[in-house]
């Protein structure tokens, strides 16, 4: 079952120059539970898409519908973690994680065992207390992404959530979100720059092309889970990955 | 959980930090900001009541024209009982006439930041209110809400509210558009944007409307009290400037300006307790 | 020979004098040159006279008591109205005011500080009158009046001439009670010099005061014809007959300017303003009343 | 290398976008935006003149009390040459006291911030300066300025100062930290860290105080000339007022308050000129 | 011959809460013209350690010398990549790319043409006239990027310069800095996450442990340069990546 539907989706940002031609026409749908990664080269549209699946951000020609329902503001039942971590200055760490369930006005006090057992598996809850500009670049990041797990949402929307981390902690990000994967059965759009992370988390890759940012290929991931790490030295790893991979030479030069 | 729980597990699951030369370096700092924030005021306050001193002595100057600070403290001393009593008076129609006018220029400002027709409809009176002299339209408010408390307040609101509305808009409509589309994404309604991101975000903004209002306050409550009362500092500063009794009038000054200072170190500590995480209060990086 | 003329406030009708005795080149004819400069209220004029900013003001001489008691170097050279126009005013309508007793219980808006004040006080002890006898509203100038002619207050203490002229301009008639009619000894307009002024300049004081007795011989003749000449040449609001009516009731409370006596001051009446302040606490000094006028420059 | 020829050099390798749907929409929504920002004011401004009417009809004011809008605008109409001239004055002592206000205003509060000293000295003498009614200094005004333009120049700094000193230094002082780090690294000496990074951070605070303090600047120049001016709009509001010519006053009310929208609609046009890259002039995302 | 020199650096950060001991002890040197990567576990202290050599932030203890001098106020000649990019939100991007040429009072007009240059080089010359917030996460790293280089500083420090870059762009980047290094000479402190990429551009790699950071181990790359990207597959490659990712399990779990 499909729930994430983009048909011939384009986005035209006006600016202060002339108009920028930032993403497709691009199509593509995203079934109940499965995880997407997308991968293209800086400054395709990617950061684009994800914005307008999510409703943040209107198409300038074609549609969006999520869960059957034609996209034109923004989806509830969403984490998101953006490419910025976008903290609030003015809450310590433990109330940035806690925002949403503030906002959907759930019981707080079960929101917060689950924030710090979020933290605490994300290695910052010794941070909790403290404010976002005391912490450090991937510390961050962790904690956006302890705010978009905490209410367990249906659809996870993340924007190069591990940019900042170094390989081990990624790899260990790597490990906890493929959990919660499995757990929840959350339906998954992955932007990363990582072909490695792309492979192992997704079901399927998105390869696109550049600016304006279509789909190059689809490679189904085939491999069952839990998927170990390991996984990744195996032939048929590289072998798909290897296929990405030359999809991002022959566009050869760089691309603004 | 509470957050002191969250404390103690925080705790427990720490090394203690081997040493502390950062807490005492910045003890050491505070303290000596401390004194800094108090020594230097001081002086200024104790240099520049002398070069008045000076002033009027080198002059001549006649009491009736600009009295002595030493008169003028003798004065405040002399009456210091019937000052405070006006002070209460005229301070009260300060405070509510300013606590109105915070949060009614809050509430106008989230309203113009929100609505394209508030804003197009509502802030051009404002602006009007604010651009015209009071002076024309005084006489109006005395015969339509009488004298007294009541008008006197309405002087307060009139002269203190536009500084806020201006501050907040200006705050309110500086929050950061991805902010405000990450809690879109997580369902929040206007009133919850407004809640938890505009109004936070417009904090240090708004308070520097607080401190030009709050210290203007008073000034309000005086000036309502020249054009009708029978009580409070405004009152007295009349008949004591048409008596001619200018030290007296100076001492009524000094308790005002007295009070304006303590409003606004108050302000500015209120300011330091509720945005401790803004830039411009975490104090300088590299004494920049 | 210049002089540095101030007045008591923005030009207001009887203003004229100045202006004619100026344009009549009676001035001139002394051998002056008088720069008119508008004042800020009475008590200002008196403080910038007596700092020599300016050599001459017009003046309330009470205001100018007053100030010399408060020590601005400063006397008095002449009084032309020796009735001060202080006075309760009402609307008739609703109330007339004859006799002390018709205040009784009303609302009575008054400015503090100021002559006005003080002439209520000076009212109140003479006459005995009880605390609490009638309310009083401390309200400014443009207040009272607005505040009068809406029945927000019953009467208000001020200068007869503007309130009679002010309550007809409205077209209410008005109801008017003279402070003077009931022991009040305060004194109305004249003139003040600087002590430095006179000492130096006493003839330029004598020419001055014979100049300006001209202008209100001359004005007086025709008030209508001198508020239209006033208002062509100086920014004058208001009606014609506002100015008039205005104008006239200052001068029916004045000494007439063809009296030889014109500006003389008496030392019994100077005696008596400076007692009823003293009884009111205004003046505290002990001055001789030698001290505050002279009327060796009386025309 | 000038950016024309950037221009010129990016115009030569970008392929012409395919179609323009985006610049077609912005195109309506700045029209609609406009409609909407001519109309709604002079709408509600219609609407506020046509109850004033009606209260002043149904009422039956005199019109000596509260003029009807209609009478004003005769009585403007009227004077409209006298008007504009004394106009004229004010608005040029508006104009020279807000600009010194603002060169000054920014130039203390830069040294404000820049400089614990100057905070701790300076900034209470002008809290105390904004905190007291200025009429009991009236008569030192005369006697040592006298009557004329330069008190009231004086009296528009007075007024005007205060809002753009803390505006700026809440401006200044919200800098982030890890810029003005930045802009250390390469070199910058204290006035570029100012010049390059703080002032233009600090703008759209600046631009409230401005906003403040530009629609207060002909308010403080009429009460100026209530204390020692013989000319411009305040001495003719004395005069109206003294000569019971209440229309009058309100037509020079009138005249100020058209004055003082226009001058906040330029202000407001300034402010969209000089930063568009601000949060707050970027126009909303989604309407948010 | 030394330029960079650090005996027993420690930082310690007060803060809202306890304090938190950032870095160090940790000391070594970073001779003329010499690569240095970085490498360590998010949050441990790497960010802290760039800020100190630079002398933006004053070390709890011990004594930076950078060229000789002791370090006590920021260093000139260096072009710092921050790992936020910092970008100014008021001027444009070429605007922002010639900042360190105006307070420097350089020739602006040659300063534009080498931003140009380098705007193209990066791939972003087609927005040199927009603002910041047009751009791409990525886009906006490589200005960042592109302003560090452009008063040809003798020292660069990077911190995680390339991390919103997709894997091609990325390894585009790395020729692009080796070229920029055998041609200039300059001085590099490169942190980085990727640890294929600290070995490629490094002449030593420093692998710090978690927080506070120490060294745990110090590497020597000893290929030739210019380095192909091939060279990434070689097995001496593998071998020195190897060393460094098993300093990293053996850290095992996640630190703040
Ligand atoms: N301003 C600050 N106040 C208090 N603590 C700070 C501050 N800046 C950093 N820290 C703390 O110092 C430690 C090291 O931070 P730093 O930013 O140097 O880490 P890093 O190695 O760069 O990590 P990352 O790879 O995640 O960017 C962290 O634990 C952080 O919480
Ligand atoms: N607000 C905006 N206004 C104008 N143009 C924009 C805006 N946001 C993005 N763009 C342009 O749209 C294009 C796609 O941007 P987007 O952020 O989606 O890229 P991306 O694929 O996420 O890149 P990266 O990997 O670098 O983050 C870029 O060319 C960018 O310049
Ligand atoms: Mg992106
Ligand atoms: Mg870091």
């Amino acid at each position: 079952m499909t729930t994430v539907l983009l048909q011939d989706v384009r986005k035209v940002y006006g600016g202060t120059q002339a108009d920028v031609d930032a993403l497709g026409p691009i199509s593509f749908g995203i079934a109940k539970g499965e995880t997407v990664s997308v991968v293209g080269p800086s400054g395709c549209g990617k950061s684009t898409l994800l914005r307008v699946i999510a409703g943040l951000d209107s198409a300038t020609a074609g549609t969006v519908t999520v869960a059957g329902q034609l996209v034109s503001s923004p989806i509830g039942d969403v984490g998101i973690v953006f490419q910025r971590d976008l903290l609030l200055d003015w809450r310590s760490v433990i109330d940035n994680v806690l925002l949403p369930a503030e906002l959907r006005r759930m019981d707080l006090s079960a929101a917060r065992t689950r924030a710090m057992q979020l933290l605490a598996e994300l290695g910052v809850a010794d941070f909790a207390l403290r404010y976002p500009w005391e912490l450090s670049g991937g510390m961050r990041q962790r904690v956006a992404i302890a705010r978009a797990l905490l209410c367990k949402p249906s659809m996870l929307f993340l924007d190069e959530p591990f940019s900042a981390l170094d390989a081990l902690t990624r790899d260990q990000m790597n490990v906890i979100l493929q959990q919660v994967q499995i757990h929840e059965g959350v339906t998954t759009l992955l932007i990363t720059h990582s072909i490695q992370e792309a492979v192992f988390l997704a079901d399927r890759v998105i390869v696109m092309s550049g600016r304006p940012g279509r789909t190059l290929d689809e490679i189904v991931v085939p491999f069952a889970r839990p998927r170990r790490l390991s996984l990744r030295e195996a032939p048929e790893f590289a072998a798909i990955a290897g296929r990405i991979r030359i999809h991002f030479e022959r566009t050869g030069i760089l691309v603004g | 959980m509470t957050a002191q729980e969250i404390k103690a597990e925080i705790k427990a699951g720490e090394q203690p930090s081997a040493f502390s030369p950062a807490l005492a370096a910045r003890r050491r700092a505070q303290a000596r900001a401390d004194r800094v924030a108090v020594f230097y005021p001081l002086a200024s306050g104790v240099l520049g009541l002398a070069i008045w001193e000076a002033v009027v002595r080198i002059l001549k100057m006649p009491p009736y024209l600009l009295p002595a600070p030493t008169h003028v403290l003798a004065e405040t001393w002399l009456y210091l009982p019937m000052l405070l009593k006006q002070l209460g008076i005229t301070a009260f129609a300060a405070g509510v006439g300013f606590a109105i006018a915070l949060v009614g220029g809050v509430v106008a400002g989230a309203a113009i930041t929100a609505s394209r027709f508030v804003d197009r409809t509502l802030y051009p009176w404002l602006v009007i209110w604010h651009a015209i002299p009071k002076a024309v339209v005084a006489p109006l408010f005395i015969v339509w809400i009488g004298f007294g408390m009541t008008s006197e307040i309405i002087f307060v609101i009139v002269f203190t509210v536009f500084p806020i509305v201006v501050n907040t808009v200006t705050g309110l409509k500086s929050a950061d558009p991805d902010l405000l589309l990450l809690v879109r994404s997580m369902g929040a309604e206007r009133f919850q944007m407004l809640w938890k991101i505009r109004i936070p975000n417009a904090l240090p903004s708004i308070f520097a409307g607080i401190k030009i209002s709050a210290t203007l306050a008073p000034v309000g409550a005086v000036i309502g009290e020249f054009v009708a009362a029978n009580q409070g500092l405004g009152h007295l500063l009349i008949q004591a400037i048409g008596g001619l009794e200018t030290p007296l009038a100076f001492a009524a000054v000094f308790v005002m300006a007295v009070f304006g200072i303590a409003i606004w170190y108050l302000t500015e500590a209120i300011e330091r307790w509720t945005i401790p995480w803004h830039a411009s209060q975490r104090g300088s990086v590299l004494g920049l | 020979q210049k002089i540095n003329f101030l007045l008591d406030w923005a030009w207001i009708p009887y203003h004229t004098i100045f202006l004619t005795a100026e344009d009549r080149g009676f001035y001139r004819e002394a051998g002056l040159e008088v720069k008119i400069e508008q004042g800020r209220g009475s008590a200002t004029t008196a403080i910038v006279v007596g700092q020599g900013n300016f050599d001459i003001g017009h003046i309330n001489s009470t205001n100018v008591a007053q100030a010399i008691g408060k020590g601005v170097p400063l006397k008095s050279i002449a009084v032309y109205q020796h009735r001060s126009s202080a006075s309760f005013a009402a609307m008739k309508e609703k109330h007339t005011l004859k006799g002390a007793e018709s205040l009784k219980g009303l609302k009575i808006g008054s400015t503090p500080g100021g002559s006005d004040a003080l002439s209520l006080a000076i009212f109140k002890k003479i006459n005995n009158i009880p605390e609490g006898a009638f309310t009083v509203v401390g309200l400014d100038g443009a207040a009272k009046r607005a505040a009068v002619l809406t029945g927000a207050v019953d009467a208000v203490s001020g200068d007869s001439h503007a309130f009679a002229a002010i309550l007809r301009g409205a077209g209410k008639e008005p109801s008017m009670f003279l402070l003077s009619d009931y022991g009040v000894p305060l004194l109305g307009f004249g003139f003040a010099a600087n002590e430095e002024f006179i000492k130096k300049e006493p003839q330029a004081i004598k020419k001055f005061l014979a100049a300006t007795k001209r202008g209100f011989q001359a004005a007086i003749k025709d008030p209508k014809a001198s508020c239209e000449f006033m208002k062509t040449k100086v920014l004058l609001t208001g009606t014609v007959e506002f100015c008039v009516d205005y104008y006239m009731g200052l001068m029916e409370l004045s000494q007439s300017p063809d009296d030889p006596n014109w500006g003389r001051q008496t030392p019994e009446e100077w005696s008596k303003l400076v007692a009823a302040l003293k009884s009111v606490d205004e003046i505290k000094s002990d001055k001789k009343s030698d001290d505050y006028f002279t009327n060796e420059f009386v025309p």
